[in-house]
């Protein structure tokens, strides 16, 4: 077992490496390099840049340097300094605008993990063992339209029905009167209150989605023979369910608990977006649009991390869950 | 002298689907004795496997039992579900599927083992859990104790170093191994029955000669009776004391092993019979063969099923009439035997081996 | 092209045919199998033999009989006739219609080609062999159509042919196999056998996984069809009552070696080999009075791993009869008679039980 | 075990008059048959061959061009279909009222009973090229005097018919999940076919490679591509660049199911049989192994579209994919950004509803296409 960690963990260093190769190229895309950018704006703005700083600014990130140099720069700050670059938007480290959003992300992401499992297991095991009932048809086509829906559409549509019914701005974790108060109970309940729908948006997609994977799954393992071998020995219906075939069929959601990570960033750059909350999403985009790439690029490049130390941590728990794998690696 | 232990009598399971109904199992009566051993024999598709399925309410949905009675003694006196059957007889095909009082028949009063135990067995459990988790199903006892109960379990039917194995999964044992593991599972409860669906077919000869002789050492020790369901001839001549051989969801014959091979009276048997490579002195004489093939479920035929392929069917009466069942002296005598057959009328026909044709069987 | 001088004598083989008589011959063949594991296949690397140094004679019209139990190599040795597999080491003698004697275990694809059509298999299981998409015509004929043996008309009248000759109606070769039952599915296999009129056909269980009645009517017609068409048998099955009713001689395999060898009668009578003897008697006999006859002693154990055999006789671990040079010496394939031979120190001296005839 | 009995639903055998005509039935005959019994996957086809139908002919089906506008109908709300049975039967809409507000300065509109605006079959209306081929001013539906206001799913802001823009937008939205599904088939059968084929330790890095892509979030990475794209491309390059993007991405899926269904079909026998009737390489490929994999690969493409088209959807949305004057449904959604814009004009989410109509079509009948796709195995 730990020679299969520090196996894997050493895996993990040519993905990072690849992945940091992508996010740079991302940065380097647009046509000059960011400090002509920089330039070009302040002189927009009417304002002008002293030729040292300027100098000084390209030296750090070694831009009048070949590209190889360039992209080593870039790669020991980050890894000795936490330096990813400075915003020109922001006029700010790119490592401080993300440290103040990212808990924000992370938050909300285990927050939609937790509350998708939560509602999407038991229905996906209900859906399969109560087959072609009622529930089930309620159930898989609920699925259906989960998936079908588009996260920010439903956003969307209901911060719409909020604004035009209830009166009720929405946008952002707080509102205005708790957004720079101390925590305690008022803001706490109002933090609550703004949490639910970006967490119930965010979820449903992979409610959806899960509960007809897992609803494939537990069918396909319901079928084996095991299940009527543990039957055959007087097993009751719902200690075999939970002690075999679920166990069973879980296992391929214990392996992508990884793939979250990745998920959650699609979903959440949209639906933040348009319920404004101060998450990397809606950073990432305004980056984007204004072509502030050393943000973009990290903002992408921690994503892709965290998303590489998500499938480390899948793939260890499967060990940890599943025999068969852990015996491959014995 | 041998008391019924299980008795069937008129079981159909049918499988309802679109196109139409499947009747697997379409009236099958047989009787298990008390520690005897019931070879059900038949080619594939003949509803053996349902027959055996069928017994302990197994059969997955669409799959239904429809009609029929399969009457089980229960054990001991004191059985406080035996109370409310009738001379400590349950019929098990009116108990709830789901229900409490088959779940305590289920692996304590009858086991079962199966084919193919790689894929029978739980591949994310030990083979020690799921033993010990059949023996706390059904007795009050402790972990630790069922877990070396386990291990004693594992050590009866031969497995070397129990008290290693009983931590291993079944992907990191052999075929052979597996196998016995699946009959410690299912003996660990002391059942009455062991119903065993073709425990042998996937296991090569000499695996399948250990396996067999287990199953003989351990019925001798226990005292069970076995309902053994094979299509192998071989197999039913080593281990039967009575046969019943099954065609299209029907018994067609039923007697004792002997019988069986030198004294069988319905034309299916005879042929099958006939039709198997022996082992014995070689000529290469062509085997007696049964034309065609068994008839899809589907496309059963009207009457007598074996019509179709039956040398000596009578037309206009075995596509018409299904035969009945006749049966000389009782049931729960040993030497008696039951034929479905039109070619004999009476029981008396059956007893001397005579059918209307005036035909003396072999 | 390697061509192999045909009168040259083979003393190590047991069989004392002419060698005229002899179809193929397989000298020393061995096929190990590579198994690699680990990150990119690297780090780990492990090979076994799946066949070991083989040696055995074919001849002419006869059925060979290969049995063993699963694992022992005789589907592998199967596939290196056919040369499904390139054998990793040895000869595969096969004398031709004009008596040039060619080794095909040299041969590339190309060279294989024409070798085809004369070296044909039935696979155990017609469901699988059959391709569901192709129709009995497209299937019975690709063996022509690729050989550019016929075409058109030509293909259909010979593809008509050969399904009459296996009990099919040519009428039904536009369906597609889903059509047809078990047994018929089995007579389509061995009519794309039959359809290129081969010399020598390998059926690897050809019968085992049909029913009993439907299994005598296929050994039948398997007999039927050598007789008419002089064909050439190797048999592989682990079903020792088939190959007694089928075969003329049997050779008997355990962990990838022939251990024994003679002709059926002879062979099942009085076997020689330890491991043959205990083959025999854990086989069920259909005849209930026969049980009392038998002693009541199972092999002990289980087949080895073939990555790591035992050491000196392979077979000495499970063996009744193991005597202390058993774990160390290998014993070597010792002549017995005719055309017999037995893999087993003591093959001369043990007096070994064989099927008892009633 | 081996019960044929256990599944009966395997064998679709139902009356013996129909025995043969399914005994010689091909395989793309079995597939349908089995396709036509699952009714949800037969209503999305219904779906799916409409909404193509649709983009395909969008200049005649819709009653505007998509840049036809009139400026003061801005906001104009949806109005309902009549119909009038006096001296035949004739369609129309009622007109508007309006006027504006004087706070926000939009104007309010309100339904004015008095006018009708009469609607026919195949009026005249603008001009247009079918697919560049010939002009014609024929239409399928619209008001009988050309210059009518008829706004059935009401306006945008710059008083543009948002029916006919999400008709003109259709064509775009479900072409980009075709030509990106036919790119990633493209590259994954090429690395999947190679992976599979080869084996060894290119089939090991081809999979580290596709796990490596796997790991990368999507959007992301989409969006830094998308925004990487120079504004002065046209509408037809940066079209092709967006495809190309989405389909980098959807790629690694579909090179597993070609690799996994290539191992599953080459250790079948009747390969092996094929291989020693002495049939070439190619051939087996050809007429052995891509017929099984065919229905199964067209399930996947059909279950990947529909990610390509909410990706297109996603970033046009945010301004990142196509620009105006190109209409997709991302594009049309573009424009309902703005909560308060909403409340003034919700019927500008319909395009959302589009989308979703056209994405759930495409999962019922990807679904119903997978499970039929192997009718042979039971």
């Amino acid at each position: 077992m730990g020679l299969y960690l520090l196996r894997r963990v050493l895996a993990m260093v040519p993905t990072v490496f690849l992945v940091s190769l992508v996010s740079f190229t991302i940065i380097q895309l647009p046509p000059g390099d960011f400090l002509d950018t920089v330039v070009a704006n302040l002189s927009q703005q009417g304002q002008t840049i002293e030729p040292a700083q300027l100098a000084a600014l390209r030296q750090r990130y070694a831009l009048d340097q070949p590209m190889v140099v360039q992209y080593t720069t870039w790669i020991t700050n980050i890894v000795t300094r936490g330096d990813f670059g400075q915003s020109m938007l922001y006029g700010k480290p790119v490592s401080e605008l993300i440290g103040e959003r990212l808990p924000l992300t992370l938050g909300l992401g285990v927050s939609v993990w937790l509350f998708g499992w939560a509602i999407a297991l038991p229905a996906g095991i209900y859906s399969a063992v109560r087959k072609y009932s009622l529930g089930d048809y309620v159930l898989t086509s609920m699925a259906f339209v989960g998936i079908a829906v588009p996260g920010f559409l439903l956003a969307l549509t209901v911060a719409f029905i909020q604004f035009r019914y209830f009166d009720k701005a929405v946008g952002g974790m707080f509102s205005p009167e708790y957004a720079d108060a101390a925590w305690n109970l008022g803001k706490l309940l109002d933090f609550l209150d703004h949490l639910w729908l970006p967490v119930l948006v965010l979820s449903l997609g992979g409610i959806g989605g899960t509960i007809r994977v897992l609803r494939a799954n537990l069918l396909d393992e319901l079928r084996k023979p095991y299940v009527v071998t543990a039957r055959s020995r007087g097993l009751s219906e719902r200690r075999l369910l939970v002690a075999y075939p679920v166990r069973v069929a879980l296992n391929p959601f214990i392996a992508t608990v990884g793939w979250l990570i990745p998920a959650l960033f699609d979903g959440e750059v949209l639906v933040s977006t348009v319920l404004g909350l101060e998450t990397t999403g809606p950073l990432l985009l305004r980056s984007l649009e204004s072509q502030d790439m050393y943000l973009a690029g990290s903002i992408i490049f921690i994503a892709c991390v965290l998303t590489v130390i998500g499938t480390l941590i899948s793939d260890i728990l499967l060990v940890l869950v599943d025999p068969r794998v852990r015996a491959g690696y014995a | 002298m041998d008391p019924a232990l299980l008795r069937v009598r008129g079981l159909r399971t049918h499988f309802a689907s679109p196109e139409g109904v499947v009747r697997a199992v379409d009236g099958v009566d047989l009787v298990v004795r008390e520690g005897q051993t019931l070879c059900v024999v038949g080619e594939s598709g003949c509803g053996k496997s349902m027959t055996a399925r069928s017994i302990l309410q197994l059969v997955d949905p669409p799959g239904r039992i429809v009609d029929g009675e399969i009457l089980f003694r229960l054990g001991a006196p004191a059985e406080p579900r035996a109370a409310a059957a009738e001379h400590g007889v349950v019929d098990l095909a009116r108990l709830d599927p789901r229900g409490r009082a088959m779940r305590r028949i289920r692996g304590k009063e009858i086991a079962m083992i199966f084919q193919e135990p790689m894929v029978s067995l739980s591949p994310v459990h030990t083979i020690g859990h799921q033993i010990a988790e059949n023996i706390r199903t059904h007795q009050d006892v402790s972990k630790k104790e069922a877990r070396d109960r386990a291990i004693e379990e594992l050590r009866r039917v031969g497995i070397p170093r129990p008290e290693h194995r009983v931590d291993a999964y079944t992907f990191q044992l052999s075929g052979g191994m597996r196998q016995r593991a699946m009959i410690a599972m299912a003996l660990a409860c002391r059942p009455k029955l062991l119903i065993a669906d073709e425990p042998t077919t996937a296991l090569d000869v000499t695996t399948q000669a250990q396996i067999l002789e287990l199953l003989q050492e351990l019925q001798e020790q226990l005292g069970m009776a076995v309902m053994f369901i094979t299509h192998d001839l071989g197999v039913v001549a080593e281990i039967a004391d009575e046969v019943a051989v099954m065609y299209l969801g029907l018994v067609v014959e039923q007697c004792g092993v002997d019988e069986l091979f030198h004294d069988p009276r319905h034309p299916y048997t005879k042929a099958l019979l006939e039709s198997v490579p022996t082992a014995g002195p070689r000529a290469k004489q062509r085997l007696t063969t049964i034309t065609g093939s068994v008839p899809h479920p589907y496309h059963r035929p009207k009457g007598c099923p074996f019509h179709t392929r039956c040398r000596q069917a009578i037309p206009g009466e075995c596509d018409h009439k299904l035969p009945p069942v006749l049966a000389t002296g009782t049931a729960d005598h040993p030497g008696s035997r039951a034929v479905r057959c039109l070619l004999y009328q009476t029981p008396a026909d059956v007893a001397a081996g005579v059918d209307t044709l005036g035909e003396v069987s072999r | 092209m390697t061509t192999v001088n045909a009168d040259r004598s083979h003393t190590d083989a047991p069989s004392g045919a002419a060698s005229a008589d002899v179809l193929l011959r397989i000298r020393n063949l061995s096929m190990r199998f590579q198994l690699s594991s680990g990150f990119l296949g690297l780090t780990g690397r492990t090979s076994f033999h799946a066949v070991r140094e083989v040696n055995l004679s074919i001849r002419r019209g006869e059925t060979l009989g290969l049995v063993g139990e699963s694992g022992c190599g005789k589907t592998t040795l199967g596939r290196c006739v056919l040369r499904a597999y390139k054998p990793t080491h040895g000869e595969l003698a096969y004398r031709r219609e004009d008596g040039t004697v060619v080794d095909l275990a040299r041969l590339g694809r190309g060279e294989l080609r024409p070798y085809r059509r004369e070296i044909r298999t039935v696979f155990q299981d017609p469901n699988s062999s059959l391709n569901p998409r192709m129709t009995l015509l497209q299937i019975v004929g690709e063996p022509l159509l690729v050989n550019d043996l016929a075409r058109g008309a030509e293909l259909r009248d010979r593809v008509a042919e050969v399904l009459r000759l296996v009990g099919l109606r040519p009428e039904y070769m536009r369906r597609y196999p889903h059509a047809f039952s078990g047994g018929e599915r089995q007579r389509i296999g061995i009519a794309r056998a039959l359809v290129t009129r081969p010399r020598l056909v390998v059926a690897d269980e050809a019968v085992s996984a049909l029913d009993v009645s439907v299994r005598s009517q296929i050994l039948n017609l398997l007999e039927d069809l050598q007789e008419q068409l002089g064909l050439t048998y190797l048999f592989v099955s682990h079903d020792l009552s088939v190959i007694r009713h089928l075969c003329d001689r049997v050779a008997v395999m355990y962990l990838g070696r022939i251990v024994e060898e003679g002709a059926t009668d002879d062979l099942f009578t009085r076997p020689r080999h330890p491991y043959t003897e205990s083959l025999l008697r854990a086989l069920p006999l259909p005849d209930p009075r026969l049980r009392s006859t038998k002693k009541r002693v199972p092999l002990r154990g289980e087949v080895p791993d073939p990555a790591s055999p035992p050491p000196g006789c392979t077979f000495h671990p499970r063996c009744p009869y193991a005597q202390g040079r058993c774990a160390t010496d290998e014993p070597a394939l010792i002549p017995l008679g005719r055309s017999a031979a037995a893999r087993c120190h003591y093959a001369d001296s043990l007096q070994l039980a064989g099927v008892t005839d009633s | 075990m081996n019960d044929p009995v256990s599944d009966p639903a395997s064998d679709p055998v139902r009356d013996p008059d129909r025995d043969e005509e399914i005994y010689v039935a091909p395989q793309y005959k079995l597939v349908w048959w089995r396709f036509r019994r699952n009714r949800l996957a037969v209503a999305g086809l219904v779906v799916l061959g409409f909404l193509y139908l649709l983009a395909a002919f969008c200049e005649f089906w819709a009653p505007h061009t998509q840049d036809h506008y009139r400026a003061v109908y801005s906001y104009a709300p949806p109005q309902r279909i009549h119909v009038s049975f006096d001296g035949g039967v004739h369609f129309f809409v009622y007109g508007y009222k309006s006027r504006p507000d004087p706070e926000t300065l939009l104007r309010t509109f309100t339904v004015d009973r008095s006018t009708r605006v009469p609607l026919r079959f195949f009026p005249r209306g603008e001009t247009y090229q079918l697919w560049g081929l010939f002009g014609t001013d024929r239409h399928f539906f619209g008001p009988v005097k050309p210059g009518d206001p008829m706004y059935l799913f009401g306006a945008d802001e710059q008083g543009r018919d948002l029916f006919s823009r999400l008709i003109y937008g259709s064509r775009i939205s479900m072409s980009v999940g075709l030509v990106g599904v036919f790119l990633s088939l493209a590259l994954g059968v090429l690395l999947g076919g190679i992976s599979g084929y080869l084996g060894g330790i290119t089939d090991n890095l081809i999979q580290r490679f596709i796990e490596f892509f796997m790991s990368i979030p999507t959007l992301p990475l989409w969006l830094g591509l998308a925004a990487a794209i120079p504004s002065g491309w046209g509408p037809i390059t940066s079209y092709f660049a967006i495809t190309i993007i989405l389909s980098l991405m959807g790629w690694t899926g579909l090179a597993r199911v070609v690799r996994s269904r290539f191992f599953q079909i080459r250790s079948e026998d009747y390969v092996l049989a094929a291989e020693l009737d002495g049939v070439r390489r190619m051939r087996i490929i050809r007429r052995h192994m891509l017929p099984a994999f065919t229905s199964h690969v067209i399930a996947s493409l059909t279950l990947s579209i529909p990610g390509m088209i909410l990706g297109e959807t996603a970033l046009s949305f945010l301004g990142l994919g196509l620009q105006p004057p190109v209409v997709s449904w991302g594009v049309l959604l573009n424009d309902a950004q703005n909560v308060r814009v909403l409340s003034t004009a919700p019927w500008l989410l319909l395009s959302g509803a589009a989308v979703v109509v056209a994405v759930m079509a495409l999962n019922f009948v990807g679904d119903g296409l997978r499970d039929a796709a192997d009718p042979y195995e039971s």
